[in-house]
């Protein structure tokens, strides 16, 4: 057992951290905010800088070589910022898909050009009728010559609005909600048929609303006839990215609450002399660090080779993130009273943000369903 | 002992809730079923009918205007209100301002503010809270000071709900500025198109423009809008304060939301199914709809305790009703999110306006749910916190 | 909406006050746990006295023609008491059965008894795989000339030990869990055939694990190929004044807990005096209040015309009740410390006895889940 | 950053369950798997076993008979312990005087007692709280006067887990009646056989008899006996609290009791088949196997952040592990008598000598479930409260 960081995961994290110290002030983040695409391609620039747009990838192939602990510490920082770059959509979840899903061929087209900042993308996977199942798919792909041809409509698609290309899941085969048959397109977002409408969420972020209408793919990642591992796994990287981010918006939540708390007066006394609220902040804090366990969990666990473990794992991780998330973002509201319920207060933003983040690819009572119904964590004896 | 309602009671359920289907307009109805406020329109339309109908003021004595009802008949409306849902009858009129110029006003402030107040010709606003002073209201600061026959009033309010909207504010100053902390405040009834005030609005973390900061700078108000004795105003304060008997059960607005749930919920899909199918999602809606269950027999407790207590002090009963009342709000709204799913995250407009950011990107049964989650988090926070609530009960009830 | 007690009624409250004020202290209470019996043969006469045996049942049949209403106030008074003796078993259940199930010549003969104190009845429902289903049975029942032979095993037989006859659930048609074919016989306690093993239960009452083995029942209660909507009828009645009894006790338990606190002096000042203490009371009160108005509403509810409207509502009440009772009586002990924990001290009693009187006939989750499926309370709109 | 366990751990963890499997005796496995203490032999028999292995002592260094294990051998050796289940080492013995001894003692003292206490030859048990200091430690008021080469002891003692069973006593009595609260305490070594010395059993709720009151009565004490200096007693029991790294998370005894969960739960039918399939309760379990996940995380990283730690200060974290650690045992408890159904309201004998009462009237696995669950609400209650820890956090951790 070893949790301390090597030098360069050090590095790592204190550079993220002096960019987002620099750039990502309250006020900063609500310019981002404003802009066409609602974050800063200047911060984007940077990150690219700083090498965090390439960290996935191996370094003969123009990345960092970074594994899961790299992206958690990013991730956290970023949490921390509540930042809404697309960096979540790009790197965790395109980079993996291109990591396991890509030919060295394609890869190497695109990742010097993610790496540099060039290229954005975004996972189209919601539809209206799948909730939090990944299985779920009408969208068609239809076999056309070499390629394949998409049709359908993907919902909450993350930075759908600013990426160059969509990954796009398809059904191929079987019916609506068939485990095989699903495959993994990449499509250029500009492409003729691809209609994006893309609007701002309640956590700050960007979503577009993507309609395919004979939309030509332009490859293939991973097996179009039986995807579902693919996109897993993928899935699997992404909630432990979430973890990660979580941990560090709740960090900020609370440390936020609980200096409030020292300064804020009522009846003559800072409101954190009240022993009521003071166990309030001591709960929170609970829950915090269950949920920083989890995230250093999770970055283990995203490695694990049995895909069925690794599923659990990451189930055990959204559920007890997810309740965190929960009781942390309200809480911190509840103690700061009316001030955290202005959009001028930074502490309900930090709450919006939690609030969506549990409920990425499945909010913890989805996965408290699923856990369940694949047996626990623990054997019977 | 019965608990039921009466034969009268039941007739006259039927009649309140065949005028609102009546009378209610469409536009209105769904608005709210939406989950959106009213507009100030609707809100002033509505009043006006239910003023035609004697019905403005469920709550104030026939003299004043009121319909000369029971509790009973009371809770009654109220409940059928919530639930059609339609807009209640404007608060800081009826509720606030109103029965404190009834207790406490002179003839000539009756005979000018009721009417209009009834009918909705002024809208009013409360200026209570201040920066400084939330749960502790009592530590406020704006001054007026007497100079003739006006007072001079300089400060800062702030949480004013719809003071856009409102034409007169209903203030908590103080006026001797010496005095122990409580004492030495008045109740002043102030113009809002007086020089001197200005409205600045606060944006709530979902977007929506409710609440608003007033500042005060040198506003002369007469002295006869002065309510009851100078530096008397805390009486008028925590009779207003205590005159919220059971309003915050919201027992009616409850029961139209798990409505509105359990038919969401049969729209949205989970695992392939409507998610109304799902035991996990119906234990959480069964689990609030026995709660608000025990809430309502609750509300009614306090009703009959009520009818025949003759003091006006605050039944402490009503701490229970706000915890457990805004609890179970909170969690319809969280279910109501969670119903919707990734389509509850498009920001919209919380206005209703429309700035072209919702069409058509999601269900229109799902919009604006995240948003009303977020918002209704202030109701464990307003109206006194719940924390405050507790130390109410711990004090009062249990004499810890 | 009227919650005035007529004068009878507050007669009947006060008298069993009054009673259990002069019997039922604590140390009263722990030597008739060590008696045969397990409860006070010289209170059981007292009840009689007083009328409390007979006040279900009609006047003219000897009883004393209470309703619901009464029966919550007496419930309420022994659940402050948290008394011993055998009066759910006897008069509200056994009570119930004979109203609703009996012929009136039956009655004729058993209700003067049962009043006078002479009679004590039994409820044989529970068995080894039933759980809280009342419909699920396994004991038989087969026609035998103009009666029934029974064959079975019932558990947790509530006073089983000492009542002189037995209330028998037992098939007479159908499968473990069909819901028809179920029948209700009276049965000798002491018959041939019938092996009674006596118990204590956590709680402090008595219990007993009955064998039948071609046991004749003396008579049958309601329809034998059609018993469950008796059996139903029953167990409402009985959840109507377990809510009293719990109440009772909660309301106990809570004012205990908040003297306590008034007295028990730590770091110089009564816990009392700590705000996180003072708002668990607070919480505590909430949640006994809540409490009481479901118990209200269930002596409303019971007579309700329509059984599956009824069943419902004493489902709300069960859950209500249950979660209540478990909230109080856990923080009770806890507020207490370590001096509740103690045999010694009346206040783990409280919690025992609430703990037990949430599970009788199913417990919050078991009632949660039905009115799940049965729809819930509000409906669609 | 490597949260796993190295190559060597694993097989040190493989070890220590060959030698529980091969050493554990049958009878007292399956004692404490039906949730049942030890018996006082049981526990003797198996701290030899352990004591000849080496391993009575899992913390104490190596000089003084420990194994001279890292914290992750000590932690994983105790996991296995707990979730074989096996009981662990005397607590009283090694955790508690052993390392107060070792710490304070005089090398006579050390040479005295450490070597018995490894080998259970003398059974410890502890002298803190009075019926007037409870979560108030320090203000405990029995009394120690020097009289000679003796010190004489008057005063009650209370909360004594399993003083009947106990050879000695270690004790926290006043040596300066005038100092203030924590000053004039000092730290005693007792005979239990010393004329004076009164045991009274205390029942515990579901009847178990597991604590005691102690009282004495003119105990005279010699001085070779006070350890440390007089009137610093406080700095052993500060050190001797603050030891108290992660024994109370018991990550291992709630993975061993979610086990016996799911045994029960199959075997127990609800709904006409097997609890286990009820989406609710598996629901409950899988929320608590999650918060056990997390926790055991929490632990290691407890675990690898004192390894690094040079100074003796207690680790404001451990306030989280017991926090989280008992509501899960309690959870635990709770469903493990709620699988049961009817059948856990047998009053069993807690004891487990048996009084006829259980006899055939119920499954056996549901017996005592109920009396379990009792008897754990002390989890939150004893080694400070969990309001404690709370205040501890809200101080030591977060300033307020």
């Amino acid at each position: 057992m070893d949790f301390d960081l090597s030098e360069e995961q050090r590095l790592l994290q204190d550079s993220v951290a002096k960019l987002l110290a620099d750039k990502y002030g309250f006020e900063q983040r609500k310019a981002y905010m404003k802009t066409k695409e609602g974050w800063s391609t200047e911060v984007w620039s940077q990150m690219a800088e700083l090498g965090l747009l390439g960290l996935p990838f191996a370094e003969d192939e123009g990345g960092f070589g970074g594994g899961a602990v790299e992206t958690l510490l990013v991730a956290e920082q970023l949490g921390r910022a509540i930042a809404l770059e697309p960096w979540l959509t790009t790197v965790v979840i395109g980079g993996s898909f291109l990591r396991n899903g890509a030919s060295a061929e394609l890869r190497g087209a695109l990742v010097p050009k993610i790496a540099a900042g060039e290229l954005k993308l975004a996972f189209a996977q919601v539809e209206r009728q799948s909730r939090y199942d990944l299985f779920d798919v009408l969208t068609s792909a239809k076999k056309d010559g070499s390629g394949y041809v998409l049709n359908g409509r993907k919902g909450y698609v993350v930075h759908g609005d600013s990426a160059e290309k969509l990954i796009v899941t398809a059904r191929t085969a079987g019916g609506q909600r068939d485990l095989k048959g699903i495959g993994v397109f990449l499509v250029d977002a500009n492409a003729p048929g691809v209609q994006r409408r893309g609007y701002r969420t309640v956590d700050g972020q960007r979503a577009a609303e993507v309609e395919l209408s004979d939309v030509r793919a332009e490859a293939v990642l991973g097996n179009p006839e039986n995807g579902l591992p693919l996109v897993d796994q993928v899935v699997d990287e992404a909630i432990a990215a979430l973890a990660g981010e979580a941990v560090g918006a709740m960090q900020v939540a609370h440390d936020m609450t609980v200096d409030y708390m020292k300064t804020r007066q009522q009846f003559g006394r800072p409101i954190g002399s009240f022993q009521a609220l003071q166990h309030r902040a001591a709960d929170m804090l609970v829950a915090l660090e269950q949920a920083r366990s989890m995230s250093l969990f999770a970055a283990m666990a995203v490695a694990e080779r049995d895909p069925a473990e690794r599923r659990k794992s990451m189930a055990a991780v959204k559920v007890q993130v997810g309740r965190s998330a929960r009781f942390v973002g309200q809480q911190s509201i509840q103690l700061h009273g009316g001030i955290a319920m202005t959009m001028e207060y930074a502490c309900g933003h930090y709450f919006k943000r939690l609030t969506v983040n549990d409920a990425m690819f499945g909010d913890a009572d989805h996965y408290v369903r699923y856990l369940s119904d694949t047996g626990g964590l623990v054997q019977a004896a | 002992m019965d608990l039921r309602f009466t034969e009268e009671e039941i007739a006259f359920r039927k009649e309140v809730r065949d005028f609102i289907a009546r009378e209610l307009p469409a536009a209105t109805r769904e608005r709210m079923i939406a989950g959106k406020s009213p507009t100030k329109e609707q809100v002033v339309e509505w009043q006006r009918k239910l003023n035609a109908k004697g019905w403005a003021a469920p709550e104030w004595p026939k003299e004043a205007g009121g319909p000369g009802w029971t509790l009973a008949q009371r809770y009654i409306f109220r409940e059928e209100l919530q639930q059609a849902p339609a807009p209640s009858p404007l608060g800081f009129n009826i509720n606030m301002c109103g029965p404190v110029i009834i207790e406490f006003g002179t003839e000539a402030q009756k005979k000018r503010f009721l009417p209009r107040m009834l009918n909705l010709d002024d809208w009013w606003c409360q200026g209570f809270s201040e920066p400084g002073a939330g749960s502790d209201l009592a530590g406020l600061k704006t001054r007026a000071v007497r100079e003739g026959d006006h007072y001079v009033v300089n400060g800062q309010k702030t949480w004013t709900t719809l003071a856009q909207h409102a034409d007169w504010i209903f203030l908590l100053v103080r006026t001797d500025p010496n005095a122990k902390k409580q004492e030495g405040i008045s109740f002043l009834l102030v113009d809002m198109k007086t020089p001197g005030i200005t409205v600045r609005p606060i944006i709530t973390i979902e977007g929506g423009h409710e609440v608003n900061e007033v500042f005060f700078d040198d506003v002369k108000v007469p002295v006869e809008n002065l309510v009851g004795e100078e530096n008397k105003g805390w009486d008028c304060a925590k009779f207003l304060l205590g005159n919220e008997r059971f309003g915050q059960a919201r027992v009616g607005a409850s029961r139209e939301r798990i409505r509105r749930l359990k038919v969401i919920a049969q729209e949205s899909m989970d695992g392939g199914r409507p998610l109304m199918e799902d035991p996990d999602f119906r234990r959480k809606v069964t689990e609030i709809e026995v709660e608000l269950k025990a809430l309502e027999m609750t509300v009614m407790r306090v009703i009959a305790t009520e009818t025949k207590r003759k003091d006006k002090k605050p039944d402490p009963a009503t701490s229970v009703l706000k915890i457990k009342g805004t609890e179970i709000q909170q969690m319809c709204s969280e279910l109501l999110m969670k119903a919707a799913g990734p389509y509850a995250w498009v920001d919209g407009d919380p206005e209703g306006e429309g700035d072209g950011n919702e069409v058509d990107v999601a269900p229109d049964w799902a919009l604006g749910l995240a948003g009303i989650y977020f918002n209704w988090r202030k109701q464990s926070i307003y109206g006194g916190s719940n924390e405050i609530q507790r130390n109410i009960m711990a004090k009062a009830f249990l004499g810890l």
